[in-house]
């Protein structure tokens, strides 16, 4: 059993700075994703599916939204006397202060790792999408008796994500040489950040470069110790996508729609991404509405057209107004007649009646959090 | 002892025969409903809503789906350190054991679980209506009228009025007498099986009640009677809102459909006033590019790539290209293959209807309207290729390809 | 669908008439133990301990407390999404309705709840002992000998062998023989009433074992013999530590004593292995300045201003000043008035035994000591002023001031 | 029914200066007190007692320890869907900032407050223990027409307490003046800092006051407004004590030992104080153990003697050992023959074997969290 084996680790607000729009009044974690689902969603399912029972959020900024969301852990059975989900804010003790990077935020969650009894330890950031069997990752860490290993995707790279490592391996896939250059053109095999490792070394690794005044885990410590650390790679071979820009958002959402396979992968019943509910009744669909090619959430009320797009809960979209190539966060109000191309609504946006906004496939528009256009 | 004011009592024991397949292993509160409820989340939405956060509910036939469904509460708000949801199965005693005998038995048999509230007042509900009911609001009449007993009705058709029972009443609103399904009613205010008790006098109704071996222990037939041959105060409520008995697969359907009639009032999304459910982690519904869908309430991990009209479809249901789906209820994990077609029917849970199987008639294809009615497919059955299932069939076994029913 | 492992049933509809008036209104594994416990706390405990997060507890007999102790098994972390904690009691069923007629017919009767988690293992507990048992090791060892049912055994001492069911086993461990309550034992294996079965063999033999009328319906009189008899595999697991039958009263003083008796292990505060409870909130015991406390466990909610010794005060006990208690347990919220003595005794919750009344009497002061025993005061009796209840007394209802019993 | 009218706010880190000794690790409100609770316990019982069934607790420093104890709110009955608890963190959103007063901490929660939809709110400070009928105090505010309620004690003023108002009252019970010195030395009627007004009013006056960047409610909107807003003094008769100083804190416990009244009023069944479970076992008094006049947690194990003294759960006092007007917080081991009399351990000091600590009564020793003496 996975259970009091592997403690889980989630930064939901790492890399905030590549979703800028969406994360100005919220972590990464808490950035709305595929109709009805937060980022912070995937990870904390993919963890608990693998059998896992305490996790720890440290959170830095902009979490009360993440907090409401993740409230007491209920829907993903993290409501524990054991166990269960720890959200650690800065300033909550003396050593929490507001992070820069991986090493200073384990750093300040030091006293909830040293009081975990857990052998392992998982860290996701919650920047990737991805549904797949974390436990027998987890088994293959403990088989390969690998220091640490690091679940890694094949394709091209995220070009805006900085810090992304990718990997060459030898034939037993251990990691032989981490690049952090973002030029590589054909296909590589690139990190998904989600990372297993000994807690006890890492324990160790943490204070070794704290004590240095490193923050940065990719750069500080992977890197320069490829060869003293037996670093693996584990090949992620279902749908698996780092958002690193608003455009890689708004592409990945676009991947669902077109690829049954990408859809099937990552909702799959066999390891539901797990979520809060939010009691809405089932979406209503009108006479005069024509819908199709499209993933909708519940509670929405559809009256016009709606193709290729992506409905999140209680969204309306009223009589003759169209809606192409979106998508439409919760609770926004299509009005009559309106007409929107390739355009992404953050929540609560009201498009008055006939208003026409149109982006284009490569520089789709955003629109703010409640604003009335 | 702290005290609360009112402990609501819901009945949910009842077999519900004549929803025949559909409650062959669920108990009738549990029948799913309206594409993503069953039936008893109105009555225990209304309570919450109600602030009524003390809640019995009294099973004995097929109870493990609706125990599982209520679990906790947490859904419906009632899980409570002090009140909240309890299931109240019945239970052996140092002295014999019995099965709830009546309506009235299984509240006398739970007299302990009440007093433990110490209550003002007990209001009796049951577990087969549609409706959103203010019961703070009764509550509120029954104490200022200083009745001993209040019956919530409705004014029906008085053409339907025999098939009720009728409150007849004086001005004031009291109730003088009281007609078990009347051949001639002389008014058309029907009980709706609501009741709010002062808690002593139903105590000792029910206990003289159940003293009388004559009795069958019921509310309409025993204990209301008796109260009001005793001159106690009767109130009636009159409530006007939308209310419907799902006690037959007809009316099970209507109700359904009801919802996407927009003459008929049933707001589910009201914000003041939310209907609870249990939900199942579902990915969003994707309508395919091949779908036709309108007119119709669809939810969650559905996946439509066939035609669907003025339809229910509840969770998982998967409606292949080609499939057709029109005045239909499709409940969670159905299966309809292409080339299919499902009118006028409600396909249970997981049941799969096999490419070009036809299931259902409309109403002006029949050859005899007389027997017309509403096809229904239990649960997990699978219709053959190219079967016919024709109206008002109620299919309990698979059906093999190409046979007609 | 997800695969549970091992789904654990608890048995815990037996009355325990043996326990009289402490089970008059309340189900045996509901019965108070300890100071803050249950008897259920303990399988309940063992389970989550044991990793085991599915478990249904199979009521009939006076069921609301233990329902609403067991609530949604939050204390025992064991409400959860899939799986945790399920109450189930008799139901009925479109055919017809019975009660749980033996063990292994309230586990026949569970078979869908079962499986629904489609489980590889089903544990089989009773609701009647006290003791720390890790289930996971039972478990292993069922699977590494790849047996068919795995029975929990416990050496007891050859004298008392005859009033147990013994295991005759063969020297790898494996039972060619069980006897219930033999005259002549041939081994001092006495079976704890723990089962580890393989689920499709349990569920063929329940399944047997249903369709022959004349059976009991029993898993130590039916299911085990007939398993025997066919040659299925089936392994003795041994265990060594503390474990305590509490089928008598005075078994279940001696059970609550051993907590203060330091030879005998049992320790309730492992952090390895907890024994959960649901506690009601009371403030801290407040020992006034004329008690004197000695060698007894003492809970929350208690003001003791009297002489204590030997005893276990359960929350909201009050001890007079000029009280004394000896070797006894006092349930929630009794009380102990001034000059009162209570010696050798259990009295129930919010029971009052008033000014200068004697309860229960030292061995030693018996005139016949073949008669001697412990003395019970029922739940919410009142011993009046004066009053004397001698040894080996069931007080079943109030005495009067100055009687003797 | 009070449930949804009032809308409950404590402030856990107002007066943490107070109890600098023991708020080093920890806010004012999850400092124990009494055996087996912590100070937000009383102000958050009070608060659910009363029928209120929202609460919002604004966080700003040291708050881990409060998190952990509070968790999802299910000891209080506040695990809503509806209302609840929230815990309102600095950095939460953009507002939220580390706060210096009530005025900056409100205004850090406007976001809360204003998406409330309660018509009252009552606001609490942690450092008061006191168990009274809120539910009275909310009527008597409606019926009176009160713009802002006050609970008062009758007594000697706590002195070390800067900002604590004294009232002046008209025959009707409103407040007539303000007073802010400490030097009263005769009895007068003092704040307890709970606090009912409407919320709108409350929006309001923390709207204006932050406009002039003003930060300290009792001086910069009750003092100067005396006149303008109609305040009145609820008194509270039960048992009630403003905790000041460790001193204070000190006597406080002892006044619940001496005072059977004030024990009585404070732990009422009525209105139980509710706090998290720990799952101890009984307290187990040993063949040679000699206890008097204390108030005892479960968990302890008691083998030597113990009087006049408070033991939190899971202490041990070894053979031999004696325990006099001592407090003594969770998990403490008192060694073999030691002796402490008037001192107050913080939580999981050992005091080693045959070691004697001794302070006076006026002037009790502390013990710092985890000390090995």
């Amino acid at each position: 059993m996975i259970n009091n084996l592997v403690l889980g680790i989630i930064f939901p607000n790492v890399h905030d700075d590549l979703l800028s729009e969406m994360t100005a009044n919220r972590s990464m974690g808490s950035v709305p994703f595929g109709g009805r689902y937060r980022l912070i969603d995937f990870s904390l399912s993919n963890l608990v599916n693998a059998g896992i029972s305490k996790v720890g959020v440290i959170a830095k900024s902009n979490y009360q939204s993440l907090m409401d969301h993740l409230s007491s852990g209920k829907p993903w059975d993290l409501d524990r006397k054991k166990g269960g989900l720890f959200i650690l804010p800065p300033y909550g003790n003396g050593e929490a202060r507001v992070y820069t990077g991986h090493i200073d935020a384990l750093q300040g969650a030091m006293n909830f790792i040293n009081n975990s009894t857990e052998q392992y330890v998982v860290m996701c950031d919650a920047n990737v999408v991805s549904n797949f069997d974390m436990e027998a990752m987890i088994d293959s860490h403990i088989k390969t008796g690998a220091d640490v290993t690091i679940a890694y995707k094949r394709g091209k790279l995220p070009k805006n994500h900085r810090d992304i490592m990718s990997f060459q391996f030898d034939e037993n896939s251990r990691v032989t040489e981490i690049l952090l250059s973002n030029k590589i053109e054909k296909d590589c095999d690139f990190s998904l950040d989600i990372t297993i490792i000994e807690r006890n070394m890492l324990i160790h690794l943490i204070e070794e470069a704290s004590s240095r005044n490193q923050t940065n885990m990719v750069r500080d410590i992977f890197q320069p110790n490829v060869k003293n650390l037996k670093i693996y790679g584990w090949e992620v071979k279902n749908f698996a996508a780092v958002m690193d820009s608003t455009k890689s958002y708004v592409n990945v959402t676009e991947e669902l729609l077109k690829n049954p396979t990408a859809r099937k992968q990552l909702f799959t019943s066999e390891r539901p991404v797990l979520t809060k509910t939010r009691d809405d009744m089932p979406t209503k669909y009108g006479l005069s509405c024509d819908v199709s090619d499209s993933l909708i959430a519940d509670g929405c009320i559809i009256e016009g057209t709606v193709k290729s797009s992506v409905l999140f809960r209680g969204v309306r979209v009223s009589a003759g107004a169209i809606v192409e190539n979106c998508i439409v966060m919760q609770d926004c109000i299509i009005g009559k007649n309106a007409h929107i191309n390739h355009v992404t609504t953050d929540k609560n946006v009201v498009i008055n009646e006939g208003t026409s906004m149109c982006g284009a496939p490569s520089y789709p528009v955003f629109i703010k959090k409640g604003t009335n256009v | 002892m702290k005290k609360t004011e009112c402990v609501a009592m819901l009945l949910a024991g009842g077999q519900g025969s004549r929803l025949g397949v559909l409650t062959q292993r669920i108990a009738k509160p549990a029948v799913p409903y309206g594409g993503k409820y069953r039936i008893i989340d109105f009555p225990l939405s209304n309570c919450i809503n109600s602030g009524i956060d003390t809640v019995g509910v009294l099973t004995q036939y097929q109870p493990l789906e609706l125990n599982d469904y209520i679990g906790s509460g947490k859904p419906w708000d009632l899980d409570r350190s002090n009140g909240g949801v309890h299931v109240l199965p019945p239970f052996q005693r140092s002295k014999g054991a019995d099965w709830y005998k009546g309506t009235a038995n299984a509240i006398y048999q739970n007299i302990t679980f009440i007093e433990r509230y110490n209550p003002e007042y007990v209001l009796i509900l049951s577990g087969d209506h549609i409706y959103k009911m203010d019961y703070a609001k009764m509550i509120k009449q029954h104490k200022e009228a200083g009745a001993d007993c209040t019956i919530a009705v409705l004014e029906v058709p008085m053409e339907e009025a025999s098939r009720f029972g009728i409150m007849n009443c004086n001005e004031d609103g009291s109730i003088y007498e009281f007609e078990e399904k009347p051949k001639k009613p002389k008014s058309n205010m029907a009980s709706m099986g609501i009741y709010v008790f002062s808690w002593k006098k139903l105590k000792y109704y029910l206990e003289q009640d159940e003293s009388n071996p004559k009795s069958s222990n019921d509310f309409g037939k025993n204990v209301i009677p008796s109260m009001l041959s005793a001159s106690e105060k009767m109130q009636a409520f009159h409530f006007n809102d939308y209310w419907k008995d799902v006690g037959t697969i007809d009316s099970l359907w209507e109700a359904n459909l009801d919802l996407l009639n927009p003459k008929i009032e049933l707001d589910l999304q009201d914000p003041n006033w939310r209907i609870y459910s249990r939900t199942p982690s579902a990915p969003p519904q994707y309508i395919g590019k091949t779908a036709k869908v309108q007119n119709s309430l669809i939810t969650e991990g559905c996946e439509v790539y066939g035609k669907v009209d003025f339809s229910i479809l509840f969770e998982n249901v998967y409606i292949e290209e080609g499939a057709q789906v029109n005045d239909s209820i499709i409940m969670p994990g159905a299966r309809i293959c292409s080339g299919a077609s499902v009118q006028y029917a409600i396909v249970a849970e997981n049941a799969i209807i096999s490419k070009n199987a036809k299931v259902g008639e409309r109403p002006e294809n029949t050859s005899n309207l007389q027997k017309w009615g509403v096809s229904v497919i239990g649960a997990g059955l699978t219709i053959g290729e190219n079967a016919e299932i024709h109206a008002n069939v109620m299919v309990t076994q698979n059906i093999e390809a190409g046979e007609k029913l």
